[in-house]
């Protein structure tokens, strides 16, 4: 099958990429952009595993709807380059270490583990699997409470959302402006050491 | 192809659902939109009275059908196995509901339901509540999951609602980033499980650790199962994953902190108790003395940290650190005593730390230093209607006899002991050693504060008025936050000379998880 | 291909994800990286899926892009906040609360 | 009424006396407290003499009359009754002591009538003689070491009795202490034999001690030596003996009754009753023998040069005591007791007549100032005389038959005796040559100014001061009044003083080597059990020590009459001569000194090494600050990690992660 | 007679919640009858209880927490009767004390009075380990209040301390506590802490030994003893005298009462095991806290040393494990309490008459006009340095004898202690009364009220000093009963080194 070996490594590669593009781009644009090649990858890979409704809605969702608010963000703030010179110090060094510690020892435990299957390239599956069908079956039977809590779970972040962004004229009345400069008067207390 | 749809479409069969098990859930889901809704009318009367009205009704409501399901004492997982509703399960909800009462009561004049609109703060507390209580029901991966994140997510926002406040809104970004780690960690987890067990469904995941061809030792499940102790110990603030919880309980606005404090530990350790004693029940011999030296390191950290805090806010964001490590010493036995003892203490840890925060809150509305510990000097002849509640809940969190506290930490030892882990009895003694220094600290504030007493060093930034100072509130003003204090202290001595009520309750949620020792 | 592959893969992901979140001071980036975390879970989850031949992993991916679809609304929502309260975009900005 | 209840009844009178002289010390007028406790006293003398009569009714072998009045502390093995003893001994010690101490408070009604403490004064003498009576009567150790132990206590009371006097304050603190190193002594004696014997009766342990030790046994002789650091403690002899002339603090008459006729002598009376034991252990014995004699030896050598009057006779009756021991040790018990009761006669004499001559020197003691009063008081003079002469060992005074008796004795035993009876017969000399050297300064030669302001009819009135430090007195709580107290003026002193004087002269008859043996006869019964009980001395022998004696002590009044009578200055002459010798002794052979560098500073450093060593650096700098140390350096690291940088949370969660799985990853393996 | 003991336990915490709800200025009376009440039973119970029957009388025993297996068990033997009649005897004059001087807050001082007093009580009556350690733990409570509102000087850091280092004995107590009985639960019993249970049911020697090293821990903590008493001085000094006649008298003897009922019948073996250490660290109290005692300016703190030295008799008389000696140690912990109370008492009163100066360089000279004071005094300090006639002797002379039998060694280095008293009462009694009158000090005789405060108790002394066998003969069989077990183990092994040769 060495057409899905090439897609894998292609696919792979391009997850990896854009996974990086993420982390290393200064510009956040240029990370939001990077993510969303890092999506289409995935997606790629989604489908390499028969996942073909997730694909899509990587594809769709994601890549699509959920990106683009982020660019109207990063637009609204003015995506500012960061310095990553102050990242420098003990957080520059031993945070990818310890991160990639965590990741040796995660690849460890998919090497090392008793478990047959892993080797394989899966159980048989009938055609139907991944196919929007059988998730919308498994939804509305098995899985019906975690997909009426999600639902929910949206709805409350709306609402959060709009707790948090939206302008309240309320508050402005009662002087409760934003901005650091009005905030209630600080003190400092005499303190015996 | 066709005919393979209409297959499916014939297998295809709309699932039992149990509305009666099902009801508190639709009870909070349905109170929360109508509160919603509610809090868009412009009437002041709608948004500062009957919001909170409602709130507090559906939470009665859902006290009300849980005492009624409890009745009824048969205990199926419902709707394809992804809830269990069991002893442990009603019993952290109905710990949750009281808790969500009071943060209603709390906030009745706290600035923050103002900043955020009162509608929208209280559906978002209800869906917080919802989260928790599908978290202590989850039976499966995917809800256990789910009801973490619908735990969280409202939670990012309600610490964040003093949007004025600079603090609040580094509390709400701090735990929403540490938080989403946790969370992805615990998603990372759980899918290795998942790929390990071959199975969402707790009880299976047992089943298979049980015989069904998993071994206890297999890398793959054993690192599964650290990632997601790793993303539980998060959510209950165990160290070392606990850094977040004194900025963000310091942050947020009390009533909130309150409702962290309580509620967030009670549902955490719900999940941690099913799904470390149930599905993973079997590899305790593995992930119990990690856990151990995990409740240790709580244990320590948590109390030694504590020592340094003047915030009382802080220093009780610390001691519920250390909570968490005498808690996590009744999972890591993995026996129906360990059960039982942290259930038993769940509880108590809420009567205790309510009556503290309440006496926090009505502090620090009328005092210009806030949740200080300059705040409370002398409360004892000022307001000895504040500072025997505080007094006895610092006396009970330190563990006290005739207090629930020392029942509490009895037990927890007790359960320790019988399960050959005596070191931790021993840890959790010494821990409770070591508190003393700052909660006797408050006590003498409040009834010897005349007099010098040595404070913590100087706090590395000025005292800052904290959360909800809302000047209109003075203390004759907010009975309400003295009656839930009061209430809380005598129910902390009621139950610390009378615990039987308690007990029974604890045997009943030790009995809800099948199998153990 | 062998699913430990795709599994090992995943892991890649997740440890860049959590390095960036480590690495990044740019909230907004910091959100990118959780993206990319919990992506990796997907990736884990589809890839199990796959390997048990059994739907409920994939059920399980799609809830999770719900959740960081949510995650990231939030996380925006609070960004923007701090920026209507003109704090500085900085993570490590944001670290009155300590000690 | 029975022996026993007349032993009872000596021991009720006096408790009587102290309860309503202590508790009506408000009420009671002018000297009625000083009246009511010598009427207690009198009746405890006669009940004693009730006891005697009656006890002599008994046949001979049943004069050992045990009655107890209750269980004192019954537990486990041990078993101890508040039960009295009367046999001849007892009956002897309670007739000395009663008598002497009736004769003493008459002294004192007037002696101290001038004085503020006049009620407490009493009670506390009343408080003694109980206690000494409570020694004398008690039928067990246990019983012993509560009188014993009573009347140091009382001691110590009356040694600070003018307790503004910082001297007397220190020689209480002195006196009592060294009272309780010898109590110690007794208790652990006493838990020795209870291990062997069984038993804390003297009856019982003298019947089982036989059975229970060989002779010279390790624990016994260890328990004997024990009984005697008790002994020595009390009867001031080597190396315990320091207290003694501090004790000289207190008031005349206290140091006439405690410290010279009564308590000093309770360690030969325990000598004495547990004799079986001695006898049962030659080595103990014949050590305290060798202690008695070294310490009347060097008493006697001090008592020549100190000039205090007082200590001068606080220092002959140390080496009069030394007699006394060396009799009971060398089993001549009849003999030392014999001593003790003529001793007690003449040495409360000499204290009365030096209290009066005191009294005369408007409290002044040094003998550098007296001189003269032979004129001024004249029956202080003749009865002071008799008492020296007592005690020099005059012929046919009653020391003179006492002191050759003991001597004799000793010698008879032979072998190394014989050096100890030398040695006795030198220390004699020296007694006879200090003893008439007080004599000869004090009321011969120019009268002093004192002196003649008592011819001149009335007392002289100096401003009081110490005479120990010369600081003037604090008189609030009265140093011998406004006004002094002399024999001359006061038929109280002068009533006590008559008999003793008398009783100093022809107190010898009881036992004249030929003619009497009344004593020895009386004390057989306790006695008899003795194994020298018919060992003696031949007559011819005792009446050449007499001759001896006699020829010793007149010689060397012969010596002190030219040295302070004719020849005046050689004294001078000679301490300058002997200088290293005068200060040797002058300072009372440096014990003061020793003790103070090998006990007292020892223990003040170690107090204070403790207090400021010990308790600051180790006690709360390791155990208490070691602790909160640790908890600190927790608080600060806590405090330090939480710096509130997100991204350094967010590592410290990954490194959490990476350790937790890797020890998931070890165990998996 | 369930009824009784309950009655006597909680009557002053009744009046103490009484004297709260009653006008300003009734408490004190209120708290003042509670005590008077707890004392009237103790010497009902006195009167009537049978020297020769065995076991507990008067018993209650019901069920308190099941699930623990904690039983509300109280009763009275031989053992706790004179800690219950030490406790009834000492808290009056304390309160009457108290009640004779203006407070601020006085309703809560006399209500922690109160609390203070069940607690004690409790913990001398329980029969059950656990009630035993919530007695034990809640006796801070009452105190840390008193010392921290009422004291002098630095008194919350005081407090604090000693609050902290008492629970950090007791609470090690409790984990060992608890270790104890589920480690003692034999297969397919109850968990129970019943004291008679656990003396039945056997634990493994390994476990009894760590075990028992963490209750001495506490006790020796509360008692105090050498390298543990460093709450002491602080503690001393800042404490409100009635607080700390009470605290010297009383609570001290919890600790050391603890060994007797619970340690030694329960863990014989654990006991042996550590005899020697334990007798060890007794003589060195006894050494260090006299020689302390004897370098000291500030009158409470001789006392508090000489406590000290005190305590250390005690647990040596205890861990002697032999009749005698255990028989001492009982009586020696009444005795002392009687003699404490008085003694702290009367510093009060010099402090008052010397403008609130206890430094031994200020003082002297008091006696001249306070003869009854110098009298009373007197006694007590003589009957503190244990002189033959006083009740202590005999507790003392049991100890030593008890000591000696098996232990002559450290007996004998004991006794030495005896002398060191005498030194340092007798410094302590002539720098108060005797020598030149202190320059801050006056002298005046003692008011009315003070002397019914002090006379009584040295009243009580006195008898017992003539007639020592009333509480011997009460207390022995109960004595010899709980030392029977680990007596037995360790001349089981203790071969002949150090006794008296033969």
């Amino acid at each position: 099958m060495w057409f899905e070996q090439v897609l894998f490594f292609v696919a792979g590669i391009g997850a990896l990429a854009g996974a990086l593009g993420v982390v290393m781009l200064r510009n956040p644009f240029y990370s939001v952009l990077a993510l969303v090649v890092h999506l289409i990858a995935l997606a790629v890979l989604f489908l390499l595993l028969h996942a073909e409704f997730l694909a899509a809605g990587q594809i769709v969702v994601y890549a699509g709807a959920v990106m683009v608010l982020y660019l109207f963000v990063v637009a609204y703030i003015g995506g500012s380059d960061e310095p990553l010179a102050a990242e420098g110090g003990p957080l520059g060094v031993f945070g990818p270490l310890f991160a990639a510690a965590v990741g040796v020892e995660l690849c460890i435990a998919f090497v090392a583990s008793g478990l047959k299957a892993l080797g394989t390239r899966g159980a048989e599956i009938g055609t139907g699997f991944g196919a929007p069908e059988q998730i919308g079956e498994l939804l509305l039977t098995k899985w019906l409470v975690a997909f009426e809590t999600a639902s929910f779970l949206l709805l409350v972040a709306a609402v959060g959302a709009v707790v948090l962004a939206r302008r309240r004229r309320g508050l402005e009345e009662e002087g409760a402006a934003p901005g650091p400069r009005r905030e209630a008067p600080t003190e400092t207390l005499e303190v015996r050491v | 192809m066709i005919d393979l749809l209409q297959l499916a479409a014939s297998e295809a069969k709309a699932p039992v659902i149990d509305y009666r098990e099902l009801s508190p859930l639709l009870a909070l889901a349905g109170g929360s939109v109508v509160v919603l809704m509610v809090g868009l009318l412009r009437s002041a009367f709608a948004r500062r009275v009957l919001v909170p009205a409602l709130s507090a009704l559906t939470l009665l409501v859902a006290i009300g059908l849980t005492i009624w399901i409890w009745e009824s004492g048969d205990r199926e997982p419902i709707i394809e196995g992804a809830l269990a509703v069991d002893a442990l399960s009603l019993g952290v909800s109905m710990l949750i509901y009281v808790a969500g009462l009071v943060t209603i009561v709390l906030s009745l004049r706290a600035l923050a339901p103002e900043v955020a609109g009162h509608g929208e703060y209280h559906s978002l507390l209800l869906g917080s509540i919802l989260g928790m209580v599908v978290l202590a029901m989850a039976e499966n991966l995917i809800t256990l999951f789910i009801g973490l994140e619908l735990l969280s997510i409202p939670l990012y926002v309600l610490c964040a609602t003093e949007l004025h406040r600079r603090t609040s809104l580094e509390a709400g970004l701090k735990y929403l980033v540490i938080g989403s780690v946790g969370s992805a960690t615990l998603l990372y987890g759980l899918a290795m499980v998942y790929g390990a067990a071959g199975s969402m469904q707790f009880g299976e995941i047992g089943a298979a650790l049980g015989g069904g061809g998993l071994s206890a030792t297999d890398p793959l499940l054993l690192t599964g199962i650290a990632l997601s102790a790793t993303g539980l110990a998060f959510k209950s603030s165990v160290a070392p994953f606990h850094q977040w919880t004194p900025d963000v309980y310091e942050g947020a606005p009390t009533p909130i902190t309150t409702f962290m404090a309580v509620a967030t530990k009670a549902a955490a350790f719900a999940v941690f108790l099913r799904l470390f004693d149930q599905a993973f029940g079997l590899a305790q011999l593995e992930w119990g003395p990690a856990l151990a030296v995990l409740a240790t390191l709580t244990i320590v950290i948590g109390n030694v940290g504590a020592i340094a805090q003047r915030s009382l806010k802080r220093m009780l964001a610390w001691s519920s650190v250390a909570q968490a490590g005498y808690l996590l010493a009744g999972v890591v036995v993995g026996s129906e005593l360990g059960v039982r003892a942290t259930a038993f203490y769940l509880a108590v840890y809420l009567l205790m730390n309510v009556a503290a925060f309440a006496v926090v809150v009505a502090r620090e509305r009328v005092s210009e230093r806030g949740d200080d510990l300059a705040a409370f000097e002398d409360l004892g002849t000022a307001q000895p209607w504040l500072a025997w509640p505080m007094t006895i809940a610092m006396l009970s969190l330190a563990g006290f006899p005739a207090t629930a506290g020392f029942i509490g930490k009895f037990y927890l030892i007790d359960a320790s002991v019988e399960g050959a882990y005596t070191w931790l009895g021993i840890a959790i003694v010494v821990g409770s050693v070591v508190s003393l220094v700052y909660y006797l600290r408050v006590v003498a504030v409040m009834w010897m504060g005349r007099y010098e007493i040595e404070m913590p060093g100087p706090p590395r930034r000025i005292v800052r008025r904290v959360a909800g100072t809302s000047p209109e509130a003075d203390a004759r003003a907010q009975p309400e936050v003295a009656a839930i204090a009061i209430l809380f202290a005598a129910a902390t001595i009621v139950f610390g000379i009378w615990p039987d009520p308690l007990f029974e309750a604890a045997r009943d949620v030790g009995s809800a998880l099948p199998n153990l020792r | 291909m062998d699913v430990v592959w795709f599994l090992v893969l995943s892991a890649f992901i997740f440890v860049i994800g959590a390095g960036g979140v480590l690495t990044r001071r740019n909230p907004l980036v910091v959100l990118l990286c959780l993206e990319l975390m919990l992506n990796a879970g997907n990736l884990a989850l589809i890839a199990f899926a796959r390997m048990h031949g059994d739907g409920s992993g994939q059920i399980f991916a799609l809830i999770v892009m719900v959740i960081a679809a949510c995650e990231v609304v939030i996380g925006l929502g609070i960004i923007v906040a701090m920026y209507r309260n003109r704090l500085p975009i900085d993570i490590d900005e944001m670290s009155e609360l300590r000690g | 009424m029975s022996a026993t209840s007349f032993g009872w009844l000596v021991l009720v009178f006096p408790v009587v006396g102290l309860l309503i002289t202590s508790l009506g010390w408000r009420a009671l007028p002018g000297r009625s407290a000083g009246w009511i406790a010598s009427a207690a006293i009198l009746g405890s003398f006669l009940s004693a003499i009730g006891a005697l009569v009656d006890m002599q009714d008994h046949p001979a072998e049943e004069r050992h009359l045990v009655d107890s009045a209750w269980t004192y502390a019954a537990t486990a093995d041990l078993e101890v009754d508040l039960a009295i003893l009367i046999d001849p001994l007892s009956v002897f010690m309670c007739l000395v002591v009663a008598g002497v101490s009736f004769l003493i408070h008459v002294y004192s009604v007037a002696y101290m009538g001038g004085d503020r403490g006049y009620a407490r004064y009493f009670a506390y003498l009343n408080l003694f003689v109980f206690s000494m009576l409570l020694l004398v009567l008690a039928a067990n150790f246990v019983l012993l070491i509560v009188g014993w132990a009573f009347v140091g206590a009382a001691s110590y009371l009356l040694i600070s009795f003018w307790y503004r006097r910082g001297t007397a304050t220190a020689a209480g603190i002195k006196a009592f202490v060294m009272n309780v190193i010898g109590d110690v002594g007794l208790v652990i004696a006493a838990f020795l034999l209870l291990s062997e014997t069984g038993q804390l009766d003297y009856l019982g342990v003298f019947e089982e001690a036989p059975e229970a030790f060989g002779r010279n046994d390790g624990t016994l002789v260890a328990a004997c030596l024990l009984i005697l650091v008790g002994a020595f403690a009390k009867s001031a002899q080597l190396p315990l003996h320091t207290w003694l002339p501090d004790a000289m603090e207190g008031p005349t008459p206290v140091s006439a009754l405690i410290h010279a006729a009564t308590m000093v002598t309770a360690g030969v009376y325990l000598i004495a009753r547990c004799f079986p034991l001695f006898e049962l252990a030659p080595t103990a014995a014949d050590i305290s023998a060798v202690v008695g004699t070294a310490t009347l030896l060097m008493a006697a050598s001090i008592a020549l040069v100190v000039t205090d009057l007082k200590r001068v006779i606080a220092y002959s009756t140390m080496s009069q005591i030394g007699y006394m021991v060396l009799g009971v040790s060398v089993a001549a018990y009849g003999a030392g007791l014999f001593h003790l009761m003529t001793h007690a006669f003449f040495k409360a004499l000499l204290f009365m007549g030096a209290g009066s001559v005191i009294g005369a020197m408007a409290g002044a003691q040094d003998m550098d100032r007296m001189g003269g009063f032979r004129k001024a008081m004249p029956f202080t003079f003749v009865t002071f005389t008799i008492g020296a002469l007592a005690l020099a060992g005059f012929p046919l005074m009653s020391g003179f038959f006492s002191k050759d008796e003991v001597l004799a004795f000793t010698i008879d035993r032979g072998g190394g005796y014989l050096v100890l009876g030398i040695v006795g017969y030198l220390a004699a000399a020296l007694t006879a040559f200090y003893a008439f050297r007080m004599v000869f300064r004090v009321f011969f030669g120019e009268p002093v100014p004192e002196a003649r302001e008592l011819e001149r009819g009335h007392v002289a009135h100096g401003e009081p001061m110490n005479p120990a430090t010369g600081e003037p007195e604090d008189t609030d709580v009265g140093f011998p009044g406004p006004e002094h107290h002399v024999a001359e003026r006061s038929g109280p002193m002068k009533a006590a003083m008559a008999p003793l004087a008398l009783l100093a002269i022809v107190g010898g008859i009881v036992a004249v080597p030929g003619l009497t043996d009344t004593l020895e006869h009386f004390l057989e019964p306790t006695f008899e059990e003795s194994r020298f009980h018919d060992t003696a001395p031949t007559e011819g022998a005792e009446l050449i020590g007499l001759v001896i004696g006699a020829i010793i002590s007149i010689a060397s009044i012969g010596v002190a009459f030219l040295m302070y009578m004719r020849r005046r200055g050689i004294t001078l002459e000679l301490r300058d001569r002997f200088t290293a010798v005068h200060s040797f002794l002058s300072h009372k052979w440096y014990f003061d000194e020793l003790y103070d560098a090998g006990f007292v500073r020892p223990m003040a450093t170690a107090g204070s090494f403790g207090r400021r060593v010990v308790e600051t650096d180790f006690v709360q700098g390791f155990i208490v600050g070691g602790s909160t140390g640790i908890v600190r350096a927790g608080t600060s690291f806590a405090r330090a990690i939480q710096t509130g940088f997100l991204r350094a949370y967010a590592l410290l969660l990954v490194l959490g992660l990476a350790g937790l799985v890797l020890y998931f990853l070890i165990a998996s393996s | 007679m369930t009824v009784h003991l309950s009655i006597v336990l909680f009557a002053p915490l009744a009046t103490g919640l009484l004297g709260a709800v009653l006008p300003r200025g009734w408490a004190r009376w209120s708290v003042l009858a509670g005590t008077l009440v707890v004392l009237g039973y103790a010497m009902v119970m006195l009167a009537d209880f049978e020297s020769g029957a065995g076991g507990l009388q008067y018993a209650t025993d019901d069920e308190w927490i099941g699930e623990l297996g904690i039983r509300y068990q109280l009763g009275v033997d031989g053992l706790n009767l004179f800690m219950v009649v030490l406790t009834a005897l000492a808290w009056v004059p304390c309160t009457l004390w108290a009640a004779i001087r203006e407070h601020d807050r006085a309703k809560l001082y006399f209500f922690n009075l109160a609390l203070g007093e069940t607690a004690v009580l409790g913990a001398f009556m329980a029969q059950d380990l656990a009630l035993f350690i919530v007695f034990f733990d809640l006796m801070l409570v009452p105190f840390y209040f008193l010392i921290g509102g009422w004291g002098t000087g630095d008194r919350v850091r005081a407090t604090t301390k000693f609050v902290i280092y008492t629970l950090s004995g007791s609470l090690l107590m409790l984990a060992a506590a608890i270790a104890l009985g589920v480690l003692s639960v034999p297969d397919g019993g109850e968990l129970s802490f019943s004291l008679a249970e656990l003396e039945r049911r056997s634990i493994p020697e390994g476990s009894q030994h760590w075990i028992v090293l963490l209750f001495a821990l506490a006790f020796f903590v509360k008692a105090p003893l050498f390298p543990l008493h460093g709450w002491v001085p602080e503690t001393y000094r800042s404490t409100p005298i009635p607080v700390l006649a009470l605290l010297s008298a009383v609570l001290s003897k919890v600790g050391v009462y603890g060994f007797l009922r619970i340690v030694l019948p329960v863990m014989p073996e654990g006991s042996q095991h550590w005899q020697e250490l334990f007798i060890v660290i007794a003589v060195f109290s006894i050494l260090y806290g006299s020689i302390v005692a004897f370098s000291q300016d500030n009158i409470r703190l001789v006392i508090a040393y000489s406590s000290i030295a005190q305590l250390g008799f005690i647990v040596l008389g205890i861990f002697a494990l032999d009749d005698k000696g255990a028989q001492g140690a009982v009586f020696q912990m009444l005795n002392h309490g009687l003699v404490v109370v008085p003694l702290f008492l009367i510093v009060g009163v010099v402090a008052l008459r010397s403008g609130g100066s206890e430094s031994l360089r200020e003082l002297g000279g008091m006696a001249v006009r306070a003869p009854v004071l110098a009298a009373l005094f007197l006694i007590t300090s003589f009957a503190t340095l244990a002189m033959p006639g006083s009740p202590n002797f005999v507790g003392e002379l049991l100890v030593l004898f008890g000591a000696f039998e098996d232990k002559l060694v450290y007996g004998l280095v004991a006794s030495a202690g005896v002398v060191l008293a005498a030194v340092y009462m007798i410094r302590l009694f002539q720098g108060v009364m005797h020598n030149r009158l202190g320059p801050r000090a006056e002298s005046s005789d003692l008011g009315g009220l003070e002397l019914a405060a002090v006379a009584p108790l040295v009243a009580v002394v006195v008898a017992l000093g003539i007639y020592p066998q009333f509480v011997v003969e009460r207390s022995e069989r109960a004595t010899l009963e709980q030392i029977a077990a680990a007596k037995q183990h360790a001349e089981s092994r203790s071969g002949p080194e150090l006794s008296v040769s033969k």
